[in-house]
């Protein structure tokens, strides 16, 4: 009996639970965001003050919180193309509803709405008409597109006395709103996909679609829940938008903002197939893609180069990660 | 019978293989004679797959173990050295091409060819006749995704045929097959060993390694315990060797068969899918352990489905205790307490990436849940613990990923999951398959304790003793219909004979 | 004669932008005064050459009277504007050159540029440290940091820190990449944005780092830089406007004029920039102003 | 026995030959394409003129090219998103060198090469380092871009005498060149995907990688080969839009390209998953595409309309298509 012990023993190491496993593949790439941030203050002597960091954060939050909403789409095998496009829309709506007198805070839940509205849309297309998840949300992405510049016109609309300008620009005990929304966002992520039923079923979805039917999952509402609330994100995102230019353009925002999204979260460790992957991955993976932008920019490498080398890191970041878990766990 | 003189076929000197921390083979050697049918046994997760594996190349061994063909040593870790060595395998975890053709799929990665061009009708052609061998009646065109559990594996029982090979390993062949097609690979091996080719057979099926081996080698715990020649065999002597201990009873019959009129659970009525099922009609009472048995292809599992609402039915009703419930969707007839086990557990099963204690839990969570759906992680952990301790599954944690249990530890998870959900209908589609024999007798067991605690089960099974030996009554299912029923009656059990009659619809 | 204006179709760089709809304004309101059942169409070529090159087919495909071109790449649009002349249709170029366009009307964004950084200069005396925040390199960028860049060579005393950084030539690029700046240099003194979006997004940035030591001069004449100017406690002090509404109906008027057979005299008109500040506000007609 | 042969006959229904199947696939988006063409002829009148068919098959051909590639790449389960990145490098070699006295003609093969080596590149990441496709991907797609900025020093690149503008203007008995060589695209893609050997290992890799491997299959070589041919034809693609354009410019040329050949592709029924799909659906796909941008321009509806309408067109069409499948076979 003592042989059986022993494999059971051994059998611990490399599986783990879940959780373990998703925390070290989180983990994964924090070194690859020290490094960064280590060689940025070396090189720059600047990276690390108080207030270079807490414009880092503020220009990661956007992209951490549309991300948030995409690893939940991400996590059950499928992929949001529109959340550009929907936070421009949302911003729109937002800045114009600001505009009107005696409404002004109102601009935030309009902004909210709009993007839970187009977010339901692609989740029930997705959910009960069975379309492809990248048809669906890159169809979206055109079309809203189109409905974003149609609502201002296509014009820029501002509103410099924005009343919710302070999400935007303040900040709390010296730490900026922006990356607070973007945090609670993060924890409230976490929160419904590890500490409720709705995320474990998030997780079984997107780990056998048709398993999760036979267990008698309603597969249609987990689906259209992760869109729903990637819309709500971008939707959130648009009025974080907003507030920061006191302003918003129906064409020029959010333009390519999917692929930074879906960069955080793939860097992050969560996988395109569904089923594995967790929220603080995609938190680091938002990190460092602002810590690029900004690091570059504070170095003064010119706007060419800048390319190259973010092109360069991402790859080399991933590949770093996937020589590390080989040589600990050769899977 | 084989030739033991000169140099073996197949030598496999002290393997080892390590994954991660898992040491899964210690030093096994193994050798195969021309001619020859080497059985290896062993319990679910001993190492015979994972040997098997560094054989074909799939894995590369750890240092210091060494692979010799006709006494040539070859490198381990490539598919297509071993392939041009004359080793063919049959995986367990079925291992095919879904989007391609049967033909295709069979000449996969050797394709008849001329300057890099596929010659479709040869390859038709020449696939032909090994599946008429195995006496299928799909045709080489047809895509594997649209064949049974059953069918596919014949796919891959053909590609082995059909690969010209010396040494062909065959891990668990028939878990899917039904006694007809059995004997015909049995016959088909029969004439493979008599042109010298050596078979190495993997099962837990022992009434097949008396039937097939010269030799039968046992590993437990990725060691080898020992070998022994046909004149050796016995069941006392594998078992133990296996387990380590005897094993008494094997198939476990104390509830009561229904000889006197009980309550009726679930009646099914005109089930029909205008498909592959027509008009299947029957009743289950309280405490009764229903079989339902027929060929590879014959519909069992699409009428499971039906009767559990994974599938639209065209036509048909499903009572329970005299109500109408006729499930529309699995979570319907979840609800009213009808729960199936699926028969491909990996793919319509478990989720492999999540934890033994989620995926037991995973049909209760809501029930278990606190407000706004909060998990409730000590109810989880209570109803894992219970079905690790109730159902003996072999694990040092219930947190452990499913995914890296044993396969006989997987299906006691699901099996679990069912049971958590408070059933009072159990349906089972082949719920031994890939089991161990300790695993098996544990299962059958369960399956006793259902019916005396007076739920209804239906077991859909191909291994027919298992059939004979666990139910009371015996449906039996061709072409989508139910051609009859056999019962057992006092002093009388059920009569293989009179199944395989009925499932083949010959007079014989 | 018995020609008659139909069709118009325009194509532009980016629909979207407030500097074109204010242009394709201008083109409908002067197509209109001479036929008011002209058909406009007009689409975003979205800074992609063979998106524009496509559309200029079809513009030739459905047989238009008129193509009024906002060039994405005034060198590369070439063969598409042979096509659509020897097809019969008049191009009109605006606020891009385009080679082979039968007219042209655009901005002298040279001379923008060179406004825009000789106030800088006058502001700072000629000495100072000074930050261009360039944008995508097309044609009108490249003008006015070029006019911008000989404005401070002249000037000894002025000392560029960074001319390479990006700015999309949008508020939020503007916002980030002065972010970046402002954190790298402790001091600057003034900044000159390739356009007021980028203007508006560097100012914002630095409210919010409470930075102030500088003044910003833009390019463009938007609204949005009006409301700046008019605010008085703005670091944005001067924008040398544009009016995309005169220079397009111009271009408009001057490609009818070649339409109906005559020849203009000059084929190529620029349009002078006018600085704006504070002070003269008042007398400046803006992008929306009724017409 | 007869209702063994009833079974056989149901089953010959659903699911036939991987080829019949698609075959049917491909053809569904078929009638949505004739009838858009129906569509626009009769709100046009111009739409079905051979001048008009003409410029849309040019329009198309680029596209057709690029998503050609991205059909072999999604059919192995990957994705290429650099293709509009290697596309305005390679017109930027093209062109460059075409600009060398007495050199010429050597700007196709230089553009060819320039993308052969960038797919390689990525193939090579993907296949023997084992990086997901969708992150060594992005990063070329904005490394690559860099590059390809830096190579004209950022500014457009001329060639009035462009030795091989034949192939983006001239005709050859009246149908474009640019067309012939997206339909030759098309006849190479088909015959390596359907006739050769490789064909079956690609779709095999894609059906089931694991399998593929151990029937022997050489899965690097294979994953090698689809990213170079991705990066090939976008090197084709980069010489066709130079010859178009006499010119090329780094940054304006290629942007967002990527999701046009990944719409094609998707359009045309290749499935994400991998293993199913056929070049077929992809041209049927892409044409869908370049109709609905002409005829919307010939219809005369607005820029942002057309965002709006393309959009929900694209999604209605997989919709109808899902309809018209499910009537019949119940899948
Ligand atoms: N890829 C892998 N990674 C980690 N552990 C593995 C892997 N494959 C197998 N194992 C472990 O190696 C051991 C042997 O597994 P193997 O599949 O060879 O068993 P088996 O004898 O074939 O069992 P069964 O009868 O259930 O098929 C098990 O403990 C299993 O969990
Ligand atoms: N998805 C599918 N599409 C088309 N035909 C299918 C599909 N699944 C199964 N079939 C066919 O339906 C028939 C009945 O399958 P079913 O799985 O119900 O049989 P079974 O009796 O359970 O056989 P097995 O022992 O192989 O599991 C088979 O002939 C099979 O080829
Ligand atoms: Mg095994
Ligand atoms: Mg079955």
């Amino acid at each position: 009996m003592s042989e059986t012990q022993d494999i059971s023993a051994t059998r611990d190491g490399p599986a783990g639970s879940a959780r373990l496993k998703s925390t070290i593949m989180a983990l994964g790439m924090l070194p690859v965001l020290i490094l960064l941030a280590i060689g940025f203050e070396l090189l720059t002597g600047k990276f690390l003050s108080v207030n270079n960091l807490s414009i880092v954060t503020q220009q990661a939050s956007i992209n951490i919180v549309l991300a948030a909403g995409m690893t939940f789409v991400i996590l059950t095998g499928g992929i949001d193309l529109s959340v550009g496009s929907v936070l421009a829309a949302a911003a729109m709506a937002a800045v114009s509803i600001s505009l009107i007198p005696g409404w002004g805070m109102a601009g935030i839940p309009a902004g909210l709405a709009m993007g839970l509205a187009f977010g339901i849309a692609n989740g029930a297309l997705v959910a009960f008409v069975g379309l492809p998840p990248f048809i669906v949300t890159l169809g979206a992405l055109t079309a809203v597109r189109g409905v974003a510049r149609l609502m201002g016109g296509d014009t820029t609309v501002f509103n410099p006395d924005l009343p919710f300008e302070f999400i935007g620009n303040g900040s709390l005990f010296g730490v900026p709103w922006l990356a607070i929304f973007a945090l609670a966002v993060v924890l409230v992520s976490w929160f419904i996909l590890r500490r409720t039923v709705l995320g474990t079923w998030i997780y079984a979805v997107g780990g056998n679609q048709e398993a999760a039917r036979l267990a008698g999952i309603k597969v249609g509402l987990v689906l259209l829940f992760v869109y729903g609330i990637s819309g709500l994100f971008a939707g959130l995102g648009g009025v974080m938008s907003a507030a920061r230019l006191y302003a918003a353009n129906g064409l020029q925002l959010g333009q390519a903002y999917e692929l930074d999204a879906i960069a955080a979260v793939i860097l992050g460790g969560t996988s395109f197939v569904g089923g594995v992957g967790s929220i603080w991955g995609t938190l680091i993976g938002a990190l460092i893609i602002a810590v690029l932008s900004n690091g570059l920019i504070l170095t003064g490498v010119s706007d060419i180069w800048q390319f190259i080398i973010k092109g360069l890191v991402i790859i080399i970041a991933v590949a770093l990660d996937r020589y590390r878990l080989q040589g600990g766990a050769r899977t | 019978m084989s030739e033991t003189t000169g140099t073996p076929l197949l030598e496999m000197r002290n393997i080892s293989k390590t994954f991660g921390a898992v040491k899964a083979l210690r030093d096994v050697s193994l050798s195969a004679w021309p001619g020859e049918v080497h059985a290896l046994m062993g319990e679910n997760g001993a190492g015979k797959s994972t040997l098997m594996k560094v054989l074909s190349g799939a894995y590369v061994a750890d240092r210091g173990g060494e692979i010799l063909v006709d006494g040539r040593p070859m490198p381990t870790g490539d598919p297509k050295e071993a392939r041009a060595r004359g080793i063919a395998v049959i995986y367990q975890e079925l291992s095919l091409a879904p989007n391609l053709s049967v033909a295709e799929n069979i000449f996969l990665g050797r394709e008849p060819a001329s300057r890099g061009m596929v010659n479709r009708r040869g390859m038709s052609a020449r696939a032909q006749p090994v599946l008429e061998r195995l006496g299928v009646d799909f045709a080489p065109g047809t895509r594997v995704a649209s064949l049974s559990l059953g069918e596919r594996q014949l796919v891959e029982i053909a590609r082995a045929l059909a690969s010209d090979a010396r040494i062909i390993v065959m891990d668990e062949p028939t878990t899917s097959l039904t006694s007809r097609e059995t004997e015909r690979l049995f016959g088909v091996i029969e004439a493979l060993t008599a042109q010298g080719i050596a078979i190495v057979y993997i099962s837990h099926r022992m009434d097949e390694i008396y039937r097939l081996s010269d030799r039968c080698s046992v590993l437990r715990d990725g060691g080898y315990v020992g070998t022994l020649t046909r004149d050796e065999l016995s069941a006392r002597k594998l078992v133990s060797m296996m387990v380590g201990r005897d094993l008494s009873s094997f198939y476990k019959k104390d509830h009561v068969a229904v000889d006197s009129p009980r309550n009726v659970v679930l009646k099914v009525e005109g089930m029909s899918d205008g498909r592959l099922v027509s008009d299947c009609s029957f009743e289950v009472h309280e405490g009764e352990v229903l079989g339902i048995s027929g060929l590879v292809g014959s519909g069992r599992t699409e009428l499971a489905r039906l009767i559990y609402g994974a599938d639209p039915a065209s036509a048909g009703k499903v009572w329970l205790n005299g109500t109408e419930v006729t499930p529309k969707s699995p979570r319907e007839a979840l609800s009213h307490g009808i729960v199936y086990l699926t028969e491909d557990r990996k793919a319509l099963g478990l989720f492999l990436d999540m934890s033994i204690q989620q995926n037991i839990s995973i049909c209760v969570l809501q029930a278990d849940a606190g407000r706004g759906g909060v998990l409730n992680f000590r109810a989880a952990a209570e109803r894992a613990g219970r079905a690790i301790r109730d159902l003996g599954i072999k694990t040092p944690s219930a947190r452990l990923n499913v995914g890296a249990l044993s396969g006989g530890n997987q299906q006691k998870v699901l099996l679990a999951r069912l049971l958590e959900a408070k059933p009072k209908v159990v349906i089972l589609d082949e719920p031994t398959r890939g089991v161990d024999v300790g695993a098996k007798s544990e299962i059958y067991r369960l399956i006793d304790a259902l019916a005396r605690e007076g739920l209804a089960v239906v077991m859909i099974s191909s291994e027919l003793p298992e059939i004979v030996g666990v139910a009371d009554r015996v449906l039996v299912m061709r072409d989508g219909h139910i051609a009859g029923e056999v019962r057992a009656a006092p002093g009388k059990p059920v009569e293989q004979e009179e199944i395989m009659t009925l499932s083949t619809g010959s007079a014989a | 004669q018995d020609k008659k204006l139909e069709s118009i179709g325009i194509s532009v760089g980016l629909l979207g932008n407030p500097f074109f709809v204010a242009t394709i304004k201008g083109i409908e309101d002067r197509a209109k005064e001479i036929n008011p059942d002209v058909e406009v169409t007009a689409v975003s070529a979205d800074y992609d050459l063979n998106k524009q090159a496509s559309q200029i087919d079809n513009f030739i495909a459905s047989g238009v009277d008129i193509i009024m071109l906002n060039a994405v790449d005034a060198s590369a649009i070439a063969p598409a504007v042979t096509r659509a002349t020897e097809a019969g249709i008049v191009v009109a170029a605006f606020d891009v050159s385009a080679p082979g366009a039968n007219v042209t009307v655009m901005t002298d964004n040279v001379d923008a540029g060179r406004k825009a950084c000789q106030h800088i200069v006058d502001h700072l005396e000629g000495k100072g440290d000074v930050i261009i925040i360039n944008g995508p390199q097309s044609s009108s960028i490249i003008d006015r940091v070029k006019g911008c860049q000989e404005v401070f060579a002249a000037n000894e005393g002025i000392n560029v820190l960074s001319d390479d950084q990006n700015g999309q030539a949008s508020r939020d690029g503007g916002l980030e990449v002065m972010q970046g700046l402002l954190t790298r240099y402790d001091h600057i003194d003034a900044v000159f944005a390739i356009n007021d979006p980028t203007a508006v997004g560097a100012a914002l940035a630095a409210k919010q780092l409470n930075r102030s030591e500088f003044i910003i001069t833009g390019v463009d004449g938007a609204p949005e830089i009006e409301k700046e100017l008019a605010s008085g406690d703005s670091l944005i002090k001067a924008s040398a406007s544009q009016d995309p509404y005169v220079m397009a109906g111009e271009a408009m008027k001057m490609g009818y004029d070649v339409f109906m057979g005559k020849t203009p005299e000059e084929d190529t008109v620029l349009l002078e920039p006018k600085l704006i500040t504070a002070d003269n506000l008042d007398s400046y007609q803006g992008w929306t102003a009724a017409r």
